[in-house]
């Protein structure tokens, strides 16, 4: 067992890879011998060189586009965009490309590339730097989204992310990077598709992803004091989704709370709700209650950020209601 | 530049291939045989395959819209093109794709592409992964000059010139897109000068003489062979029908038709063919017999062929994941 | 009462305002002398020339930054994006300025634009022209989201789209424009945010979108035969949302089906089953069920992609399913 | 050319207030003051000012992330810009744009932007505005070197040209896109050639020099207001800091810095004015006093309001909708 932050096992995960395929490679802005904006990708220009570790001009459409076509050809590119914010820049080489090309050409054509998407907010980032977007790519059939919330997590999800035959978008959470965690001496790949009881409880399910899974722990804990037993799930990614594991926890629970960081009205979060009312409706004794951010852009001010942002009071409180 | 009489042969047919191709896909779409859109390459044979003769197979090519010339020109195969016109289980893309998203990794098509500008973008990544494993492979990037005002046009470009990728860049200038002439799209007449806002050389060639763009790919080739990097070739060049099948091209004036259909580039290869005394007349007649042939059969094929099963619906969109159907 | 159809419907009322208002202009690829890609600005270049009704370049970000710049400064456009499909290329210029900028700015700017949108399947367009990517609208703070399913409805509300002082996105689907329907002589426009029930009835709420509509009619009918009685709602704006009308209806069926166009996973569909879950769970008496397209690019064989997108059957079937 | 004091006056005091903003606003980060990220404008003050003194009130401008020198050289309310650094009410944008999202609209000011290249496509929407209104307005797009290979450069480029907006790009060629020095983003060396691909007329200028750059902005809002169109102006200049606040900038070379600091457009200016005998030193003395004061306030004004009422967060979304809040 060892101690490693957030960044540090992206950053392990993709080494593995690199040191053991020659054709895994990064390209991005900033990501050579900067390091990268979070400094994730740092010393891998040194250990690679410039050849596997390349920084890009400020051309999100071109790097991600570029990945599909590496990838397509027989690499296994990992592109980084600074913030997942610009994936508006890069949209259609993900959407009408990555994601459509082995469905079009009939199975032909594989593309196994990872792109790795620093979302979330709580850093006065303002509006166009604190996003959580990942519900545009779960509505993308073709796309495989991740989202870790641990160390260990997040380096066996890039190991599988790497391995995987089709496009995977890799969601970071940038105000992660410099959370430590332990890491199993023995390294070995988290499946796609896999959840994680984050913690066992038997009276509410809290379904979160990303940074919301520790607020829910938080939560968790309180609540414990009160007396409420509450089971964190942390879905890990978001397709293909581990929907046994939820159904199973909620059969047992009876109540859910679904807790992301995305603004609430067309989150993912919605479509944990809906599937979840719709394959265990005979089972829930209370309504799916939602914590997201407010359905505001993320404001400037910290104060109102905080605000907009949700946190584990408001998991808290929303546990509370479901038990009521 | 002297030619091989088994490169214009070989030219010849690829182009002969792509005129009866697309003049019986025009028949087939007015009959209702093929659904969807089909935007034909008539008129513009000899770009794809002025270009192409000058590839190997494990070359790449990245495509557009207007992509049957495209991919008869790299050797794809003409029954399984027709039969995904048709949107049968036997097509290249098992139905799924039809006119616009053929693609076959193993000529080294990557797909004709139905989002203008999207090529460039994928034959950047191409190039690169060729540069990258080490091959001597480069790779074609075909698009119009209307898809030249697309930022992807410009981000492929800086890209491609600064890692001096093996990236041919050849623009298909037709003079349009869709009803917008290029006088009317851009301020600039020769698209081979945007090459200097990246340092890439362009030229300018008759896009209807299949002999020039041949001598300007050869060349363009070599240079990226020998880690040169890019070049961006223009092709000038007439569609002689509607921007897609459907489309009467209103916005062409006649004179312009009618001058540039005096260019047409078939008769003009066989004119050349016949005059330099290397092509009998029965000769030609043979070959432009053989490849009606193999067009006929490609048609019989497609319509031998059947649908696809609906459970295939679900299939092909990820490698390891089959989808829910629904009980109907 | 006359006859118009769909697509005449939208150019009506892009013609009434812009013969009111002349800061309201039209741009967008082909859209003048040809008419659009659909035809449905033919005629308008003739009327108002070539200031008002402006063909661009293929270059969907400024066609959409042109909008948000020059509605900025106090112009009324119009842009056109050819198919929806392409909102992966100029999804910035939407996403991180027309629809923030008002709050970023807090409240200095005005963005008073509006980007028609056609999308949906069923003309064999294939992976890349047949796409419903509504969901990815709503999920944005700052955007409003139309999509009309009769001629009387897309006119009134493409003339409070123009009216309106936000970014609107006008979502209108291709198998539709030549669809003909009554037009009330008195022309006013539909306030964003107001449903209509396209039918009234006592057994199950459906909710319908765009080209469902039709299709939940079709049903209705056929239930009908059956002593089904179906409520049918159109909330014809996506954002704002007609939420009473549907919370309304399903106190009184108890009972609902969600049908739209999109692929089920992360779709429009998805947030209001959630929405109603949660507002709606002590009064529902059977899982929500949604009708969606399956989860996969669309195909281009006809056969493949009747199959792939939903119709009347599958909601026959769901609402049988609801009333089991 | 020869410029009227009053000119050179007004420059001046425009330069002199973002040095002193940019210093007093690195030293706040510093101290925790003001949240966030910071792109400081120090070392490129003659570029906006040499600019946007060339304009009206009611042209317009576009800017970027390291906009702060552009908003105060268009007239921006130094103590309404420094409120919004520390994220109070009484901000540009009541605290919920920040450093990276300052507007006002009454200036012509269309906002920071946290996008690279957003501002391209904005600049000519405001452009066509103004020419489909009938006004003489123009609009001036600032934008960084990197910002360049953005592909909404080109389009931005191509729509500006082929309409003949009243537009003028000016480009900071300040040799880096954070860590990437220009000769690794691009292939070419002067920006102003990439204008050659649009029909656009491009000048570079030492963008250090005020007049320079001024000469160059006169002409081209001139171009611009009779109809001739757009024109790309590069003005080198240099980043005396990181790319943003708590960056080191290693990876610019020693001598490189050394080099700019010695053509450090605010001594330059200086001496210009005292060289020139149109300024006495005491006069030079007086205005530097007054501006040391202007920000002193600016500051106090920021310190002393108050953060913004939590009940904000929901408004300004839409004209006529106000979200719902939590109840927490
Ligand atoms: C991103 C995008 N925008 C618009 C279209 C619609 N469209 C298809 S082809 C075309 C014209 C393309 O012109 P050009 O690039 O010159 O190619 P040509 O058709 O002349 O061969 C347009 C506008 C599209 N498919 N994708
Ligand atoms: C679309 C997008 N990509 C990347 C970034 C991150 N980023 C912010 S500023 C910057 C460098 C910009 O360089 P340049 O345009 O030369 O402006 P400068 O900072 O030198 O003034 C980058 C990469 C961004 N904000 N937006
Ligand atoms: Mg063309
Ligand atoms: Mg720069």
């Amino acid at each position: 067992m060892k101690k490693m932050t957030y960044g540090e096992a992206i950053r392990e995960g993709m080494r593995i890879r690199m040191l053991e395929d020659e054709n895994v490679c990064i390209f991005g802005e900033d990501v050579g011998a900067f390091g990268g904006c979070f400094g994730v990708t740092a010393g891998l220009f040194d250990e690679f060189g410039d050849k596997r570790v390349r920084d890009t001009p400020i051309s999100e459409g071109v790097i991600i586009g570029c990945a599909v076509g590496s990838a397509a050809t027989g690499l296994r590119p990992i592109a980084e965009l600074m913030f997942i914010d610009f994936l508006t820049v890069g949209m259609d080489q993900l959407v009408n490309q990555a994601a459509k090309m082995r469905y079009m050409f009939g199975g032909n054509i594989s593309v196994p590339m990872v792109v790795r998407l620093p979302g979330g907010g709580g850093v006065s980032a303002a509006a166009q730097h604190s996003q959580s977007l990942e519900a545009w790519l779960t509505h993308v059939p073709g796309l495989k989204v991740v989202y870790p919330s641990t160390p260990q997590d997040a380096l066996g999800l890039m190991l599988s992310a790497i391995d995987d035959e089709d496009p995977v978008m890799f969601v970071e959470h940038k105000a992660m990077y410099g959370m430590k965690g332990d890491v199993d001496d023995v390294i070995v790949p988290i499946k796609l598709g896999v959840g994680d009881i984050k913690r066992a409880g038997t009276d509410v399910t809290v379904v979160a992803t990303g940074k919301m899974v520790h607020d829910a722990l938080k939560a968790a804990a309180k609540l414990e004091q009160e007396g409420i037993s509450v089971e964190v799930i942390d879905p890990r990614t978001l397709y293909p989704l581990d929907k046994q594991m939820i159904f199973n926890s909620i059969e047992k629970t009876t109540r859910v709370v679904i807790a992301t960081e995305e603004v609430k009205r067309g989150s993912f979060a919605g479509e944990l709700a809906a599937m979840i009312s719709e394959a265990c409706f005979f089972n829930l004794d209370a309504p799916i209650k939602r914590v997201n951010a407010l359905d505001t852009p993320i404001p400037f001010a910290p104060n109102l950020e905080n605000f907009v942002l949700p946190n584990d009071v408001d998991i808290y409180n929303a546990v509370k209601e479901v038990m009521a | 530049m002297k030619l091989d009489k088994a490169i214009i042969k070989d030219m010849y047919i690829r182009m002969k291939r792509i005129r009866e191709f697309e003049t019986k896909a025009m028949n087939l779409f007015a009959e209702g045989a093929i659904p969807g859109f089909v935007h034909l390459y008539l008129g513009e044979e000899a770009v794809a395959t002025g270009v192409c003769q000058a590839l190997n197979d494990a070359d790449y090519i990245t495509s557009t819209h207007r992509g049957h010339g495209h991919i008869i020109a790299k050797g794809g195969d003409l029954k399984y093109m027709m039969a995904e016109l048709y949107g049968k289980e036997t097509g290249y893309c098992k139905g799924k794709g039809g006119s616009m998203h053929i693609a076959d990794a193993t000529k080294g098509i990557l797909g004709a592409n139905g989002i203008v500008g999207a090529g460039h973008n994928l034959a950047v990544g191409a190039g690169f992964s060729a540069q990258y494993r080490g091959t001597d492979q480069v790779c074609v990037c075909f698009f119009g000059d209307a898809s030249t005002n697309q930022g992807t046009f410009h981000e492929s470009m800086n890209l491609a010139s600064i890692w001096k990728l093996p990236v041919i860049f050849v623009c298909e200038n037709n003079g349009y897109g869709i009803s917008m002439s290029q006088a009317r799209h851009q301020a600039i007449k020769d698209i081979a000068d945007r090459g200097t806002a990246y340092g890439i050389p362009g030229i300018s060639v008759d896009g209807n003489d299949v002999i020039a763009v041949h001598e300007a790919a050869v060349e363009a080739v070599k240079r990226a062979r020998n880690g040169q990097g890019p070049t961006l070739i223009e092709c000038k060049t007439y569609r002689q029908r509607g921007h897609f099948e459907g489309d009467a091209g209103k916005y062409k004036p006649t004179e312009e038709q009618e001058m540039w259909m005096k260019k047409d580039p078939m008769p003009r290869i066989e004119k050349y063919m016949r005059d330099s005394d290397l092509f009998t007349a029965e000769e030609l007649a043979d070959l432009q017999d053989s490849v009606v042939k193999e067009i006929a059969e490609a048609i019989e094929f497609a319509n031998a062929s059947a649908y696809p099963e609906l459970s295939s619906a679900v299939k092909d969109i990820y490698f390891d994941i089959v989808e829910e159907v629904r009980s109907r």
